[in-house]
């Protein structure tokens, strides 16, 4: 059977500091994994060490059962797709070109072929905005296509990040706080965007969350991993989280209203 | 070995003016993150002021103060008039105004000064003093050395243990967030340029005695030595740039000593490259940014 | 603010010709372009017939500078790499062709495809001067990548002096080459023939480059140009990409100064100084960075510029003193100063101009018909 | 339009008509070589505004078109085809320097122009085959390397010998020159110096290491300037044998400022009337020139330089004769027989298109420098050197030539 | 307008270039107080704040600070004033380190004493801070360069504080005792907050006021504790 993405033992330190200790964890096909925990608990850093920004010191990664060696420039040929916290658009380019840039490693033209003009060039180029433009579509924001990113609300910004990854068709799909500034009903269409990834009838795609928003997270994982200081402090699903005391005590806290009531 | 002792001292005392020179270019880019290529025509500009001066006078300490007070306002003045006014979203605007205030500074000098080479006293002795037979500095190289040591512990005092100097680090990195802070960015900028420039105006007063004089296009080559010296200290900071400084002296020394004049824009190159490609932001690049 | 990048990520630049939004025209990318490059290729030819030979001549500087300005405008204005070095590019290609054009005149060779020939050799040697200089380049940013361009500007024409053997010191070489095809007629002009050629050949550069632009490979140079680590996340191999572009660009200016070279019949070192460097980069900020048109105008007014600039003087009736002092330099203060004002007033540089108007007018036109 | 096949001649010819003649040259009025060279042509046009104002040449005024090239040869290729495609000018005279004018011989030998009197002195202009069109000016610097060398054999015998030559042509040929008469290996110390690196510490602390007591300099004036002050700064004092190009001693006296007093003693070398020679005929009437038709710039060398190229191309003028063709103007310089303010001959004929065959030498003394001792005139093979006794030519009354 | 009203603005109208974002915005925030705007992506939340720190300059309206019309104040003399704005966006300086951005807070103060109290108080009031000093600003989480941000402004004093989305990106716990630190503020020093959070549940379980903005307009503005509470205002304007 299909193992998925799997952190074996990473650790990861900066100068004195440990930013992770001897994480472990899994990423089944065709699930959605919540990663959560307090700032600067190393969850960013987590993201990084699957990217290849930065190298683990102790640890390994397998994908499907073998060993993973990320760099990040081969990250979408190997199926795996991220959106940045901010959202990292090109601010020179449009919405629809940002978002064929996603799918750069499915281009077949060579060089010579884009030098000369020829019509395998042109070919591919109708494809990637093709499907650049079904992926806008699928994800509500076709009429901005040809928008300079800059330009456009944010929430919609954020799509088009999202239009980005999936561009690239990825068979597991790394958000880095998708929600942050997002209003309740952008939340909301965005959890049931989430939910539907991995049911999709093409590409389907598993999903490693990272996100503040605990309604959102609560909403779409299937599992939910803690961290705190760099380790795991807890995984489990959403409601054995949610009764976890020491995660209360780490990062979900007392609501607004109850810190603000006396 | 004598001729290993000479050509190093040699070289320091060469160096000691490049960084001073390069001291400049660190100045404005850490106030403005610009390269300023203008410094090398405005420091001239100021050096024909002080020129006018001393020779009106007779008095070298008059003219080298007003070089310094002309660099000074001349920096202002840059900011206020030209560079203020430039849309920064592109680091290159900056660049391309200031090869336009070279071509207009360089033009104007011709026009009112001529392009005959005028004389660079020095204050002090160039004889060099020997010891054991070997030729080691001169009293003109120590008051260089001096007066850049000062300058350089000065700057570094103020840059990293004084409130202005993180105003001015502050409105540099970011202009908007500052003022909010209650930085005055436009004030801490002019100073940016105006301090910069008087350094650049010290170190063209320092560099020309030992250069072919004074003339519109004195310091175009300093320029280049000094750039590199501040690209390989590192653009960033005011210790780098004495050290490139020093380094580029040596080298340019040993290379046309021992290996000949024609090769010492290779040797220079091939430093660049060397110290680059190992720390691609200059031997003393501060931690790399994380991005991600 | 993000100084380690050499070009805008430009917000309001998006009408470049390799980023029109959407790409409604489905025909073929090479036969659009080649119509382009043909109407150009006539009316160079008509134009070539109806000026004076000293226009050809200058016409043809105008194209020998464009291939250069291009390259570079693909570099620093699509790709976000600064590059102060491309006159040394330049006089990689001329240095070439005047050693390939020697060696055939010496063995007595003649025909009209030796000049191909040799400017094939001169891109073919620029690119490997590129891909060298390209790969430091690609690690390096901002003013890191300026100083190392910059030694490259004044090494390459310091090199013609250490190996004065092969490259004859300051004085340089001279490129012969033979004379318009007597098919021509036995008075066709040479500056006539020299625009032809050179036009035809910057024609050339410029349909590649154009295809280019509009191909995934112009995407990618501006993605990376945008944000570096998006861009790898986004599966583009960012070094490659900046190698890439380099070499492009190198490859260009080689065919730009080849055909200086041998528009010149001669090279030396002085003609590649820091000097040319700068003001390419002028050029084409000037003329509007990113953009091939602008490419065109930065090229025109290196050549034009000047130009005008003297016989303003010229018309000037001065004393003797006051015209020695201002000869030579009141060009110099006019242009420095047209260069501050262009920057500070119209940043998007004279294509910006031009867009802006003409997007004018046509904002204009719908209220006059209501 | 433009179609005019060439050899156009009878008719009409470029640049002249019956009131006035049109010629141009290219110098570097800016950039970082201008110094000094932009005062030549100037001085060259004032001449000629003084000729003008005399009546002009056969009824002809000249009009002097100055192009300023900044010293790139790039440069030089746009300007001289300004000046021979647009603005059609008879020849191009005295255009300076030798990587810039190199770059434009093939083409003004295409079209036929007169290319007078080059401001330089590389061999590359002696080639009367190769270029029928094309004459020098200056001593070339072989002939001045050997009477330098010369001056050191034969009056400081014995004493060690050593060289300072920019890195091109004319450090080489110079150095050629010096090694002819000295010997192949009788240079104890040869250094060179490239423009674009200003510390020559390195180079002279060499000569000191080596014990040298004569150097002689190839070199421009800033670095005759900066070899003598980084001398003395190491407490080097050599005797000096300076090229002509390097050792107007105005020049350099304003360049050390305080530090003129270390010129003392150098030896240079020189074809013209010195500058501050007022008892001079020559300097006399430039000195009038230069006051009326000059804005009575700073007098130097340079002036003199200029204004004896202007004289120069009067007499040619003159001897093509009235009905002015550009072939009669090669024939009349082939032709020679020119007597000026030269205090050497000019070499011309046939066979020979290089200027000035000789040199004299100069001294420092007292803050002056004055000729001393003879002219000498040699060739830049093996010849020896000789002694050039003929006495100098003086001006004509009204300063003006006249048709010999 | 009375006299405690800190804030007041009347018919602000901004906007970048020719059309406005914002459209006549009226809008009092009295001392003392917690004002909330709250409204959807694209509103004019954030422009409404950079409109009243003078980093965009209006077209239009008028602008009181404590009965000073503050049109024509310099942005950097507004700190001066009372005005601390911690931008969207965290704008933490990242070449400096955490204790240079803290300090920048305080650096206007003349009050050096009190400057340095107060850099110590927001060290205690975040932690994580404390244990980065010396690091860059870049090298911090995100999370961390919020409170880096709410910290630093916290340094000056304020009277009035301008906060845009502050619990962006911060873990619940975090945000929770940020708001909190909200209410304190305004209990123990009487400081002024307008807040503007896309996270409405909580900005209104903290504010004493809630300002709906919409389409560049306040559509409503009500005591908070009645948006929070009636449902049928909750529907209309705030969609849950
Ligand atoms: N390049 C770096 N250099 C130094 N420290 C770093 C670097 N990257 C991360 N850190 C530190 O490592 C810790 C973990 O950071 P990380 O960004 O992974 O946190 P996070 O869990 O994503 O937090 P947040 O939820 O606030 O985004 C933080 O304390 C951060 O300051
Ligand atoms: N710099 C800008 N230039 C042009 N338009 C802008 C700019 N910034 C914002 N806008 C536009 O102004 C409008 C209001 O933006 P604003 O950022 O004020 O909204 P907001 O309510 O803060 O939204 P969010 O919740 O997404 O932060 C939007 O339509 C936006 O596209
Ligand atoms: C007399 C000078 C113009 C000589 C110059 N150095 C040259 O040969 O180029
Ligand atoms: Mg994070
Ligand atoms: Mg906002």
């Amino acid at each position: 059977m299909e193992r998925g993405l799997e952190l074996h033992h990473i650790g990861v330190r900066f100068g004195g500091l440990t930013a992770l200790d001897d994480v472990s964890l899994r990423v089944p096909p065709n699930q959605v994994v919540g990663v959560i925990g307090p700032n600067g608990a190393g969850k960013t850093t987590l993201f990084n060490v699957i990217c290849g920004f930065v190298a683990p010191e102790t640890g390994s990664l397998t994908l499907d059962g073998r060993p993973l060696r990320p760099r990040p420039h081969r990250l979408t040929r190997l199926g795996i797709a991220r959106t940045l916290q901010g959202t990292g658009l090109f601010a020179g380019l449009t919405v629809l070109e940002n978002v064929m840039t996603g799918a750069s490693h499915t281009a077949r033209a060579g060089f010579a072929p884009a030098l000369l003009g020829l019509p395998a060039s042109d070919r591919d180029e109708r494809r990637l905005r093709g499907d650049a433009l079904a992926i806008l579509d699928e994800l509500g924001i076709a009429e901005h296509a040809e928008a300079a990113p800059t330009t456009l609300p944010f929430a919609v910004r954020q799509r088009v990040a999202l239009a980005r990854a999936l561009a690239a068709r990825p068979r597991l799909l790394l958000l880095d706080e998708p929600a942050g500034g997002l209003g309740a009903d952008d939340i909301a269409a965005l959890a049931e965007l989430v939910r539907q990834l991995p049911r999709r009838d093409t590409d389907p795609c598993a999903v490693l969350l990272v996100e503040h928003h605990m309604d959102l997270v609560m909403a779409v994982c299937d599992e939910i991993v803690v961290l705190d200081f760099g380790r795991v402090i807890a995984s489990g699903t959403p409601d054995e989280i949610r009764d976890d005391p020491a995660v209360t005590d780490a990062y979900l806290g007392a609501t607004v209203e109850e810190e603000v009531s006396p | 070995m004598d001729r290993f002792v000479f050509l190093t001292v040699d070289g320091l005392s060469r160096g000691a003016v490049y960084a001073a020179f390069a001291l400049a270019l660190v100045l404005i880019w850490r106030a403005a993150r610009v390269v300023n290529f203008a410094q090398g025509a405005m420091a001239v500009a100021a050096a024909y002021v002080a020129y006018t001066v001393s020779t009106a006078t007779g008095s070298y300490w008059l003219g080298f103060v007003v070089a310094i007070v002309a660099g000074l306002l001349l920096g202002a003045l840059v900011d206020r008039v030209v560079m203020r006014h430039v849309d920064h979203a592109s680091p290159l605007n900056p660049v391309i105004v200031a090869l336009g205030l070279v071509l207009l500074i360089q033009a104007v000098l011709g026009m009112v000064y001529g392009s005959e080479f005028r004389p660079a006293e020095a204050p002090f002795s160039r004889s060099a003093l020997t010891v054991g037979g070997v030729a080691v500095l001169s009293p003109y190289d120590l008051f260089v050395f001096a007066t850049i040591g000062v300058v350089v512990s000065g700057l570094a005092w103020m840059f990293a243990r004084t409130p202005v100097g993180l105003r001015m680090r502050a409105a540099a990195f970011a202009p908007e967030v500052s003022r909010l802070l209650g930085v005055n960015v436009g004030g801490m900028l002019t100073l940016g340029w105006a301090l910069a420039s008087g350094v650049g105006a010290l170190a063209a007063m320092l560099v020309l005695p030992t250069e072919l004089g004074l003339h519109p296009h004195a310091m175009d080559l300093v320029f280049v030595s000094a750039f590199t010296a501040a690209v390989v200290g590192g653009l960033d900071s005011p210790p780098g740039a004495v050290v490139g400084g020093l380094v580029v002296g040596l080298l340019l020394s040993y290379v046309s000593g021992y290996a000949g004049s024609d090769l010492t824009p290779l040797a220079v190159l091939v430093l660049l490259l060397a110290v680059l490609l190992v720390r691609p932001g200059g031997l003393f690049a501060p931690v790399a940014a994380r991005r991600v | 603010m993000s100084a380690t990048r050499a070009a805008v990520p430009p917000r309001h630049r998006l009408d470049h010709p390799g980023g029109r939004p959407v790409d409604r025209r489905r025909g073929s990318t090479l036969l659009r372009h080649l119509a382009v490059v043909l109407a150009a290729g006539l009316l160079l030819v008509a134009v070539s017939y109806a000026v004076e030979p000293f226009r050809n001549f200058q016409l043809a500087t105008v194209a020998a500078y464009l291939c250069a300005t291009a390259g570079l405008t693909v570099l620093t204005g699509l790709n976000g790499q600064l590059s102060l070095g491309h006159g040394a590019l330049m006089a990689t290609g001329a240095y070439t062709v005047a050693l390939c054009q020697t060696a055939f005149a010496d063995r007595g060779m003649t025909g009209g495809w030796l000049l191909p020939l040799s400017l094939g050799a001169a891109i073919v040697s620029t690119v490997a001067v590129g891909a060298v200089v390209g790969v430091a380049a690609a690690r390096l940013r901002g003013p890191y990548l300026a100083g190392v361009t910059l030694a490259v500007a004044v090494v390459v024409p310091a090199l013609a002096v250490t190996f004065d053997g092969v490259f004859n010191g300051e004085q340089g070489l001279s490129v012969p080459v033979e004379p318009p095809p007597l098919s021509l007629g036995p008075y066709f002009p040479y500056e006539r023939w020299q625009l032809w050629v050179t036009g035809a050949a910057t024609l050339l550069a410029l349909l590649l480059l154009a295809n280019l632009i509009r191909s995934r490979y112009g995407r990618t140079f501006r993605a990376v140009r945008d944000d570096e680590v998006a861009a790898r996340l986004a599966g583009i191999h960012v070094a490659r990409t900046q190698v890439l572009a380099f070499v492009v660009s190198a490859a260009t200016a080689g065919l730009g100064g080849a055909l200086l070279a041998v528009l010149a019949q001669s090279v030396s070192p002085g003609a590649f100084s820091l000097t040319l460097s700068l003001f390419l980069l002028m050029a084409v900020v000037i003329g509007g960075l990113g953009r091939l048109t602008g490419a065109l105008w930065g090229a025109v007014l290196l050549v034009a510029l000047p130009d005008l600039t003297h016989s303003l003087t010229d018309t000037l009736t001065l004393s003797p003193a006051v015209a020695q002092r201002l000869e030579g330099n009141l060009p110099l203060a006019i242009f420095g100063l047209t260069l501050i004002v262009v920057m500070i007033a119209a940043p998007g540089g004279v294509q910006g101009l031009l867009s802006r108007l003409g997007r004018a007018l046509l904002a204009r036109r719908p209220t006059r018909r209501s | 339009s433009g179609d005019d096949g060439p050899g156009s001649g009878g008719a009409s010819v470029p640049g002249v008509t019956d009131t006035e003649i049109v010629v141009g040259t290219h110098m570097p009025l800016t950039g970082p070589a201008s110094a000094g060279y932009s005062k030549i042509a100037p001085a060259t046009k004032a001449y000629f505004d003084y000729v003008n104002a005399n009546g002009g040449v056969h009824g002809r005024k000249i009009t002097y078109k100055i192009m300023d090239d900044g010293y790139n040869p790039a440069n030089t290729q746009q300007v001289v085809r300004q000046l021979v495609l647009q603005d059609k000018v008879f020849a191009v005279l005295n255009g300076l320097g030798t990587p810039t004018h190199t770059g434009v011989l093939d083409f003004l030998k295409t079209n036929r122009v007169p290319d007078l009197f080059v401001a330089s002195g590389s061999r590359s202009w002696d080639q009367p085959d190769k270029y029928p069109g094309t004459f020098g000016f200056n001593p070339d610097y072989t002939v001045e390397g050997k009477i330098l060398a010369n001056y050191a054999k034969v009056n400081l015998a014995g004493q060690k010998v050593c060289f300072l030559g920019q890195d091109d042509d004319f450090g080489r040929d110079s150095l050629a020159g010096v090694e002819k008469v000295l010997g192949a290996g009788a240079v104890a110390a040869k250094q060179t110096y490239v423009t674009s690196n200003t510390n020559v510490a390195p180079q002279i602390g060499a000569f000191k290491a080596a014990g040298c007591q004569v150097v002689v300099l190839a070199t421009v004036p800033g670095f005759t300037a900066l070899s003598v002050g980084t001398a003395a700064r190491l407490g080097f004092k050599p005797q000096w044998l300076v090229s002509n190009v390097g050792a107007d001693h105005p020049t350099l006296a304003k360049q050390l400022g305080a530090a003129a007093p270390l010129l003392e003693g150098m030896v240079g070398t020189n074809y013209l009337p010195m500058q501050n020679d007022t008892a001079n005929p020559w300097i006399q009437l430039f000195t009038k020139v230069n006051k009326e038709h000059n804005g009575d710039a700073p007098f130097d060398g340079n002036t003199v330089y200029g204004m004896s190229v202007g004289y120069l191309f009067v007499q040619t003028l003159l001897a093509a004769g009235k009905d002015l063709t550009r072939e009669k103007v090669l024939d009349a310089v082939q032709k020679g027989g020119f007597q000026g303010p030269g205090l050497v001959p000019l070499r011309f004929s046939a066979t020979d298109h290089s200027g000035y065959g000789g040199q004299r030498l100069s001294r420092v003394t007292g803050g002056v420098q004055s000729y001393f001792g003879p002219a000498y005139e040699t060739d830049e093979a093996d010849g020896s050197v000789n002694e050039y006794t003929a006495t100098p030519a003086a001006p004509p009354a009204n300063g003006v030539p006249t048709a010999s | 307008m009375t006299a405690t009203d800190l804030l007041v603005v009347r018919g602000l109208v901004a906007g970048y270039g020719a059309a406005p974002v914002l459209r006549a915005i009226d809008l009092t925030v009295p001392a003392g107080t917690i004002a909330a705007v709250v409204g959807a992506n694209g509103a004019g939340k954030t422009t409404l704040l950079r409109a009243l720190s003078g980093m965009i300059r209006p077209a239009a309206g008028q602008v009181l600070l404590a009965g000073e019309d503050l049109r024509g104040t310099p942005v950097e003399q507004l700190v001066r004033r009372g005005m601390a704005h911690v931008p969207e966006g965290r704008g933490v300086i990242s070449e400096l380190t955490v204790d240079e951005n803290l300090r920048l807070g305080g650096l206007w103060r003349r009050d050096r004493a009190d400057a340095r109290l107060a850099l110590d108080e927001v060290y205690q009031l975040f932690e994580p801070l404390a244990r980065r000093r010396r690091h860059l600003g870049h090298q911090l989480s995100g999370g961390e360069r919020q409170m880096l941000a709410l910290g630093r402004a916290l340094v000056g004093r304020p009277r009035l504080l301008l906060l845009d989305e502050p619990s962006l990106g911060l873990a619940p716990r975090v945000v929770a005792r940020t708001m909190a630190l909200l209410r304190q503020l305004r209990d123990r020093t009487g400081l002024t907050v307008l807040l503007v959070e896309q996270n409405v549940r909580s900005a209104l379980a903290v504010a004493d006021q809630g300002v709906v903005m919409s389409l560049g307009r306040v559509v409503i503005a009500a005591p908070a504790a009645r948006l929070r509470d009636d449902v049928d205002l909750r529907h209309a304007y705030l969609g849950f």
